[in-house]
């Protein structure tokens, strides 16, 4: 009789499953959604180390190859296959008539790619020194897997390290969005009454003025002096400024909907607190649309920080995101010669769509009716 | 009027074997699952069973109306008026055939009054373009029949309320409008999918008076479906208990009630509560919820929550339909 | 469209003829068809009418040209649309290419006094505004008292004008000789090359034109100026005469002596038509310019301006160019159909700083007056590198010092801390006092503050955010902490007036013989603004005679002294002393710090667009296009 | 419906208020004011300024008065049509302004139906084929419109238009006609060159609306009303149109209110790269150089634009949905 009950519970727990089982069930079927949650899972973890991930230093500037292209990773040479993968040593020639510089390989010279390799200084965040890279190659030789930029700078580790940023912008911003839209959206849904009026009114201002002359004029009173980090918050700030009215909007519907409903009346009736009510009883049952909420405005803040730095209000080099690195790239010169100083942009894309991905995909495992 | 015409043992809809499976990547959902019953003239069928057992869909199978990825199978015949009989089951759901049916001599009214009438549209609207599709009438004539309906179903002021929107009516004014759209073209049959459930109480027995009035008025048969066993009794000449996609038990109302074969419709009675019985006893004496009725288990379905189930027999075949005497069928091995 | 170029050869032919026997003639001059059209109607008179008696004479570059054609340029902004400008404008005189002499141009010819207290001008008899009203010595007299001495109109005049403290005198010989005395030997028309760049140098006004918004000629300009929305007649005034610099905003009516006439302006372009009162003439007596109008569109941008240079919609372009883009032109050239080549550009540095001797915090004023720190900052500078990074190694790293074409110059004012030498100017530093910081990242100011210094600047002509980018890496490398800042150039020019900026930043032209020469006490070397605001306390101080300001230290007062009697040097060993004396002393005190000079400057002009040079001298000093006679520029077919 | 639009009206101009005021802050913002430098430069020149010619200077320019006066001042002349003038053209701002608002309203017009013609339209297909190829399509083509920085768009877009269709860059039109006066052929080539911009600052707006759209008519779909009129013969089509459609358009209609200033802003960068002749690169300018006057009027007449909009789709909404109208007339 015992083995038959907990046959039953086992069968139960197969065919009652929660909410956040159903969830995760319409989830898994959203190909693009898993395809944008592993992304973004290879883009933070490769951002959060990017020192061990990059090939060389930042800043270290290879005078000699300006505006090389991207190397290619060799297998086979004359000799055939190579189970060490090597590049070629780049020959830079300067046309003489048109001033442009450009790299051929230079098939005399081979650099074998090691893994684990000692290479430049860095300290993984900021605390512990070392000199591991993934991989690099060694003296006289160089790796330039994206290619360098207008100082001879190597793009790909470039573009990690502007990964740490940009990627991290994002949730920054969101983070205060969500704290921001929560408490106002929550206040002016739960209270409604003048409380609602005077912060929508705030909202549909703000909605009615074009962003760009607001983050324009606000980034003018960043003081210039401010260090990186600061400037960092405060384009942040900037960003969300704008960015915490769509969540209110949400949590403000969301909590109209809700407030009717009677399981509200019931806690109200039993002398729950406000407070209670809404952290208790109304937050966890939007709690699924906020998640997507904010997963889709994460990309906004990543773009909003691209362009911002485009009009050269954003981040400020020594301090690299993509936008930094897209604002050299933002000129025809860049489209004709020098295409690989785009590849951030692929990156922005690329980030901003696993998120929307993602996002989708999470709204339509949120749905419980769909 | 015409039903009065009719014999006792006239099915106006036969219903066999109907299988309607949704296939899902999880795997096939049977909603409804080899289901087998027929309506009377003029008689009322009530389909009584906990949500998610697959009434609605039955419903919604009859009308061919089951959203994708849902599929119907089986036979639903109808037995037309003084035309040959159609197998619903056969015909294209977004054909001109089904289409000429639906709202005509079948129609529907729903649970929820509130969001089953369009918003943006007047009541009035709403009627008429049932009127207009299926009835030869100018617009005119069809508001003048609109309105008819409207005062039949006893919404008072007619004239002016046929111009009102949904939200201005009151949750009962509401269901009536629906009625009033649902027998503006005189059906044969009318599902009703819980009318009254949305309502309160004094509410849900007007309606349930004014759809017996009506029934007795145009002689139209009914479907009745809700899991309020009272109701059940108030309305049904016969019941069909359903659980899980499969219609456990069957038969005239007198017998599901006084003379309960399946475990799962005695369960189901002693659910009801009763004046008099402990308001801490929860109406809980079926352990557990519905599953969802994908890939189950072999056997019978109630058994993991079945206090008679005999281990051995019930979790490995499926029960067979055992008919008693009167029609009265049950689904089960205790009776075999 | 143009004559048949047959006739217009022929036409010329005897114009040269005639010319020869130098009898005024029907036949002795050619005009434009549009022109003649116009003289044919009655509503111009004829072409030698509008010639002054001998106009000024232009000898083609390669060929007599044909009349027609619309010369589509670009400019980026409306306050300094200079491309159009200089190719349209001339003034009194103007410089040769290399600024090693001094060409009459509206002017006819020019006379110093033996003692050098005189100068004399003579102006073309028959030179007529572009309204067909005489240029006389009264329109020059007209600009001088009634708008320079007036009070309301220039409230000051610049010590420019007062040599040796008394007020210049302009006497009228007659209605077309001028002579201007000085109370000191006064080498003022060295700089009247220029007279296009500011209104202190201007010179001339149409009289007839202006005076009816002058009080002194109209009682009621003031209520002219309220009609016109102005509050007092000297607003309206000054709305209407042309400031010399912005050009964007013209009175359409307002005559001119330029080779072109304003006709639209909208705020994405310009239209100037030609000019049928102009006085230059080719050696066929072909009236100039050939080409008959000037379409000068303002883009929004650097990149909009360079697709349209490739795209070969831009008939010619230089000024708004950048070198890192030259690859981009050359590589197009085909498709465009135009042909981009280098000037030599006449430029001491192409990116100098100054760091601000009265900088408001007195901390960082201490230490911007430490020569050692300015020292520590040239010598972290690897000229070399920016040479090849951002010039492809076309341009020379030097100091930022005169050209070695001066003839006063010394080598060693161009290699003074010119070399890169991370390690001393460290020990510079340190010997200073500038601490570290925890991290040994950054150094410290002495109150422990980190020191960090902003460094604003105006992103257009030449590649200054790129050299900018790399001098922050090398200072940041001696610990000092940079933030570039790009701006607008009027406003950076507001800060650099306000004298806040950290460190001025400007390209260092006007380094030339004679314009260097040219601008005794407001040039670039030789002032205490210069375009980077290095001293504008000082600067006060000296122009207030005392009552304004800050007192400088005695060293810079002996450089103002020398600076002031440079300009009045009357032998040549004097003016080659002094001039060696000043440049030491910048040498030494290395008020402005040089990264690489006399760097290519690159150029697009369409091929079919003629009698453009492919070589010459590229400069502010030179006037630009100026310099190259764009009159003469014309289209084949 | 009249009361409301009166109230709506009032909104408006509380918000076209509070703006002003936020214009007026802003070109305030930075430190120092233009003639604070000028005075400086004509001390710095040699002149002894003395304090009534300043004087003289500060009241001609209204910065004699207390901040809040001289707000009130540069609102009341701007009631009067005078905007004041640019420091940095030297011309009035009215003018400026002028001459560039025809296309700025023109290309955000074209931008705006452009948006709403493809959105709605793939929105209803999206929802209506959810999940198929053509859906995933739609889905990820504009996730990337979504995903794409606008002015990386607009260059390469531009550049591709130059090299494979032979169009002239940047800017409205050819330049043979930018100079010409309005012709059909110039209407013609202004066609020609509205493509890019219109789909640069519009593609984000579409990939979002396409969004919203199928969201909230798969949301319709599943309403029991569709159930209902599908249960009364209704035909799919008509059935579509007339219910789902209809209710799902009216957030979009709503939308408007922000679809607008994410135009107009978007349209300020693109129209920088892309060198339109519209108020936005003028904007940019002017807070760039503090050109207050005409920083603080192009962004009163860009929100004007948005809230004008926001006022016209609000009004819109109401006349579309009764629920609202009589929502709003009953309070």
């Amino acid at each position: 009789m015992k083995n038959r009950q907990d046959k039953i519970t086992a069968e139960e727990k197969f065919y009652i499953a929660t909410q956040w089982q159903l969830m995760w069930r319409k989830f898994k079927k959203h190909k693009l959604a898993i395809f944008g949650a592993i992304v973004l899972f290879i883009f933070y973890f490769v951002a959060i180390f990017c020192g061990f991930f990059s090939t060389q230093d930042i800043y270290k500037r290879h005078t000699k190859y300006i505006h090389a292209p991207p190397q290619r990773i060799h297998f086979f040479d004359e000799e055939g296959f190579h189970l060490r993968p090597f590049v070629y040593g780049l020959k830079r020639k300067i046309n003489p008539v048109t001033l442009r510089r450009t790299y051929s390989e230079d098939r005399t010279k081979k650099y074998p790619i090691y893994f684990f390799i000692r290479g430049d200084k860095y300290k993984l965040w900021n605390l512990f020194p070392t000199d591991l890279h993934l991989l690099g190659v060694k003296e006289p030789g160089t790796i330039f897997l994206f290619g360098t930029d207008k100082l001879g700078r190597d793009l790909f580790s470039r573009n990690l390290h502007a990964a740490r940023i940009s990627l991290s912008i994002g949730l920054v911003g969101v983070a205060l969005s969500f704290i921001l839209g929560c408490a106002l959206g929550g206040i002016s849904g739960y209270f409604g009454g003048t409380a609602d009026m005077v912060i929508q009114r705030v909202i549909e201002f703000l909605m009615s003025i074009p962003t760009i002359p607001l983050w324009m004029a606000l980034s003018a009173a960043l003081p210039p002096h401010w260090p990186p980090i600061k400037v960092y918050f405060g384009i942040t700030i900037i960003l969300s400024i704008v960015g915490w009215c769509g969540l209110a909007r949400v949590v403000r519907g969301k909590l109209l909907e809700l407030r009717q409903e009677d399981f509200v009346m019931a806690a109200k009736i039993i002398g729950a607190t406000d407070g209670r009510i809404i952290t208790r009883h109304l937050l966890p049952s939007f709690l699924s649309y906020l998640i997507v909420n904010i997963t889709l405005a994460i990309p906004g803040m990543i773009l909003g920080e691209t362009s911002l730095s485009f009009l050269g209000l954003g981040l400020q080099p020594p301090v690299v995101s993509w936008g930094v690195l897209l604002r050299d790239a933002q000129n025809v010169r860049t489209v004709v010669l020098h295409p690989w100083l785009l590849i951030p942009g692929l990156f922005v894309i690329v980030t901003v769509l696993a998120f929307n991905f993602l996002g989708d995909g999470l709204r339509d495992a949120a749905d419980p009716y769909k | 009027m015409r039903s009065k015409l009719k014999s006792e043992d006239d099915p106006l809809l036969e219903i066999k074997d109907l299988r309607t499976y949704f296939y899902l990547d999880e795997g096939i959902l049977k909603a409804v699952d080899g289901v087998s019953f027929k309506i009377d003239r003029g008689k009322t069928l009530g389909i009584v069973g906990e949500s998610g057992c697959g009434k609605s869909v039955t419903a919604q199978s009859i009308l061919r109306i089951v959203p994708s990825p849902g599929k119907t199978e089986g036979e639903i015949l109808f037995h037309q008026e003084n035309e040959k009989n159609v197998d619903l089951a056969e015909l294209d759901p977004f054909g001109k055939e089904i289409r000429n049916i639906r709202g005509n001599q079948i129609t529907m009214i729903f649970q929820e009054p509130m969001t089953s009438l369009s918003p943006l549209h007047t009541i009035g609207n709403q009627i008429m373009e049932t009127i207009l599709l299926h009835r030869k009438l100018n617009k005119t004539e069809a508001r003048g029949l609109a309105k008819e309906m409207l005062d039949k179903v006893g919404i008072p002021d007619p004239s002016h309320r046929i111009d009102d929107y949904p939200h201005q009516l009151s949750g009962g004014l509401r269901q009536r409008a629906m009625i009033a759209m649902a027998l503006s073209c005189n059906p044969s049959l009318l599902i009703a999918d819980e009318p009254t459930t949305a309502l309160d109480v004094t509410v849900q027995a007007q309606i349930l008076e004014l759809m017996k009035d009506l029934q007795k008025e145009f002689g139209m048969s009914i479907i009745y479906i809700t899991h309020n066993l009272g109701v059940i009794a108030e309305i049904s000449d016969e019941v069909a208990v359903m659980y899980l996609g499969k219609v456990v038990e069957y038969g005239s109302v007198e017998d599901i009630f006084h003379n309960p074969k399946h475990p799962y419709t005695s369960r189901l009675l002693k659910s009801i509560p009763r004046v008099g019985r402990k308001v801490r006893a929860r109406l809980d004496s079926i352990k557990g919820t519905v599953p969802l009725p994908l890939g189950l288990p072999r056997g019978c379905t109630f058994y993991p929550r079945c206090p008679q189930a005999k281990e051995g027999i019930c979790n490995i075949d499926a029960p067979p339909l055992i008919e008693l005497e009167n029609g009265h069928k049950v689904e089960c091995v205790l009776y075999r | 469209m143009g004559l048949p170029i047959k006739f217009n050869k022929l036409m010329g032919l005897i114009g040269a003829i005639l010319l020869l026997g130098a009898t005024p003639a029907a036949a002795r001059y050619n005009e434009a068809p549009m022109l003649r059209t116009k003289v044919a109607a009655g509503k111009l008179p004829p072409v030698e009418e509008r010639l002054p008696e001998e106009p000024r004479v232009i000898e083609p570059l390669e060929e007599i040209g044909r009349y027609g054609g619309t010369l589509n340029t670009a400019d980026l902004s409306p306050f300094n649309a200079i491309e159009g400008r200089t190719l349209r404008h001339h003034g009194l005189f103007r410089y040769s290419g290399d600024c090693t002499e001094i060409i009459p141009d509206i002017a006819k010819d020019y006379e110093v006094s033996e003692d050098k207290k005189t100068l004399t001008i003579y102006l073309r008899k028959g030179l007529k505004w572009s309204d067909g009203v005489p240029f006389t010595v009264d329109d020059i007299l007209f600009w001088w008292e009634d708008y320079m001495l007036n009070k309301e109109l220039s409230p000051i005049v610049k010590k420019f004008w007062k040599p040796g403290g008394g007020l210049a005198k302009f006497e009228k010989v007659d209605n077309y000789i001028l002579q201007i005395h000085f109370a000191v030997p006064y080498p003022v028309v060295t700089l009247l090359g220029h007279s296009w760049n500011s209104a202190q140098t201007k010179l001339y006004d149409p009289k007839h034109y202006l005076k009816k918004y002058h009080i002194k000629y109209n009682p009621e300009a003031n209520e002219l100026a309220k009609k016109a929305g102005y509050t007092r007649w000297w607003e309206l005034f000054k709305a209407v005469r042309n400031p010399g610099y912005d050009l964007w905003n013209l009175d359409l009516d307002l005559p001119t002596l330029d080779a072109y006439v304003i006709k639209k302006v909208a705020s994405t372009y310009q239209i100037w038509e030609r000019n049928p009162y102009f006085w230059q003439v080719d050696t066929a007596g072909n009236q100039l310019p050939y080409i008959d109008r000037i379409v000068d569109r303002l883009y929004e941008n650097q990149e909009i301006l360079n697709m349209k240079v490739t795209a070969g919609e831009i008939d010619i372009v230089s000024f708004n160019l950048l070198l890192g883009d030259y690859p981009l032109f050359k590589e197009n050239e085909k498709k465009g159909n135009y042909h981009a080549f280098m000037w030599k550009s006449a430029i001491g540095a192409a990116v100098a700083f100054a760091p601000n001797q009265n900088h408001p915090d007195p901390l960082l004023r201490k230490i911007m007056q430490d020569v050692r720190f300015r020292q520590a900052l040239s010598l972290a500078i690897n000229r070399e590198e920016i040479n090849e990074v951002v010039c492809f190694g076309l341009a020379t790293p030097r100091q930022a010092t005169v050209l070695p074409t001066c003839s006063y110059y010394k080598e060693e004012w161009a290699k003074a801390y010119a070399t890169y030498d991370p390690q001393r100017a460290h020990e510079l530093l340190d010997k200073m006092g500038l601490k570290w910081d925890k991290g040994r990242k950054y150094r410290l100011r002495p109150d422990g503050k980190p020191l960090n210094i902003l460094i604003e600047y105006y992103a257009g002509e030449g590649p200054k955010t790129a050299i900018c980018e790399l001098v922050k890496e090398y200072w940041e490398e001696i610990g000092i902490k940079i933030t570039l800042k790009p701006e607008d150039r009027s406003y950076y020019a507001k800060r650099k007036d306000a004298g806040v900026l950290d460190i001025g930043l400007w390209h260092l032209d006007c380094v030339t013989e004679l314009y260097g020469y040219g601008q005794p006490l407001s040039g670039r070397l030789l002032s205490f603004d210069g375009g980077w605001g290095w001293a504008k306390q000082w600067e006060l101080w000296f122009n207030t005679e005392g009552k304004d300001g800050e007192e400088p230290p005695e060293e810079m007062k002996e450089f103002y002294k020398d600076m002031e009697d440079w300009a009045s040097a009357r032998t040549k060993e004097e003016y080659t002393r002094l001039a060696q004396k000043i440049f030491d002393f910048h040498a030494k005190q290395l008020i402005y710090i040089g990264t690489v000079g006399m760097s290519p400057w690159p150029a697009v002009v369409k091929n079919n667009l003629k009698n453009v040079p492919t070589q010459g001298y590229w400069s502010w000093d030179s006037n630009f296009w100026i310099a190259f006679e764009p009159a003469q520029f014309f289209f084949t077919p | 419906m009249l009361s409301y639009v009166l109230r709506r009206f009032f909104y408006m101009i509380i918000v076209l208020l509070v703006v002003s005021i936020t214009a007026f802050v802003i070109i305030q913002l930075p430190p120092g004011d233009f003639l604070t430098s000028y005075i400086m430069k004509l001390k710095a020149s040699g002149q002894i300024v003395d304090e009534a010619e300043i004087a003289a200077l500060r009241k001609q320019y209204d910065l004699d008065l207390p901040i809040h006066l001289q707000y009130c001042q540069w609102m009341w002349k701007m009631l009067h049509g005078n905007f004041g003038k640019s420091f940095e053209w030297n011309r009035p701002v009215k003018d400026l302004i002028l001459e560039r608002l025809p296309l700025t309203v023109t290309v955000s017009l074209f931008t705006l139906i452009f948006t709403y013609l493809l959105a709605i339209p793939i929105g209803i297909y999206s929802a209506t084929h959810q999940y198929s190829v053509g859906d995933y399509a739609f889905t990820v083509i504009g996730f990337i419109g979504l995903a794409t920085p606008r002015f990386l768009l607009a260059l390469i877009l531009m550049f591709v238009s130059y090299r494979y269709f032979g169009l002239s860059i940047g800017g409205l039109f050819s330049p043979q006609y930018q100079l010409a006066p309005w012709s059909g052929a110039k209407f013609i080539d202004l066609l020609k060159h509205l493509p890019i911009p219109v789909v640069v600052i519009g593609m984000a707006g579409t990939a979002g609306l396409i969004r919203v759209m199928r969201g909230c008519l798969l949301d319709e779909l599943q309403k029991q009303y569709v159930i209902t009129a599908r249960a009364k013969g209704v035909s799919e089509r008509r059935l579509l149109f007339k219910y789902p459609v209809r209710v799902a358009i009216n957030p979009i209609i709503s939308t408007i209110g922000w679809t607008l200033p994410r135009i107009i802003s978007g349209q300020t960068i693109v129209a920088i790269v892309l060198g339109l002749p519209t108020i936005g690169p003028l904007l940019f300018r002017a807070l760039v150089n503090q050109d207050m006057y005409l920083a603080g009027s192009s962004i009163m007449i860009l929100t004007f634009l948005t809230v004008i909009g926001t006022f016209i789709s609000d009004i819109l909404l109401v006349w579309l949905d009764p629920r609202i109208r009589y929502e709003k007339q009953a309070r």
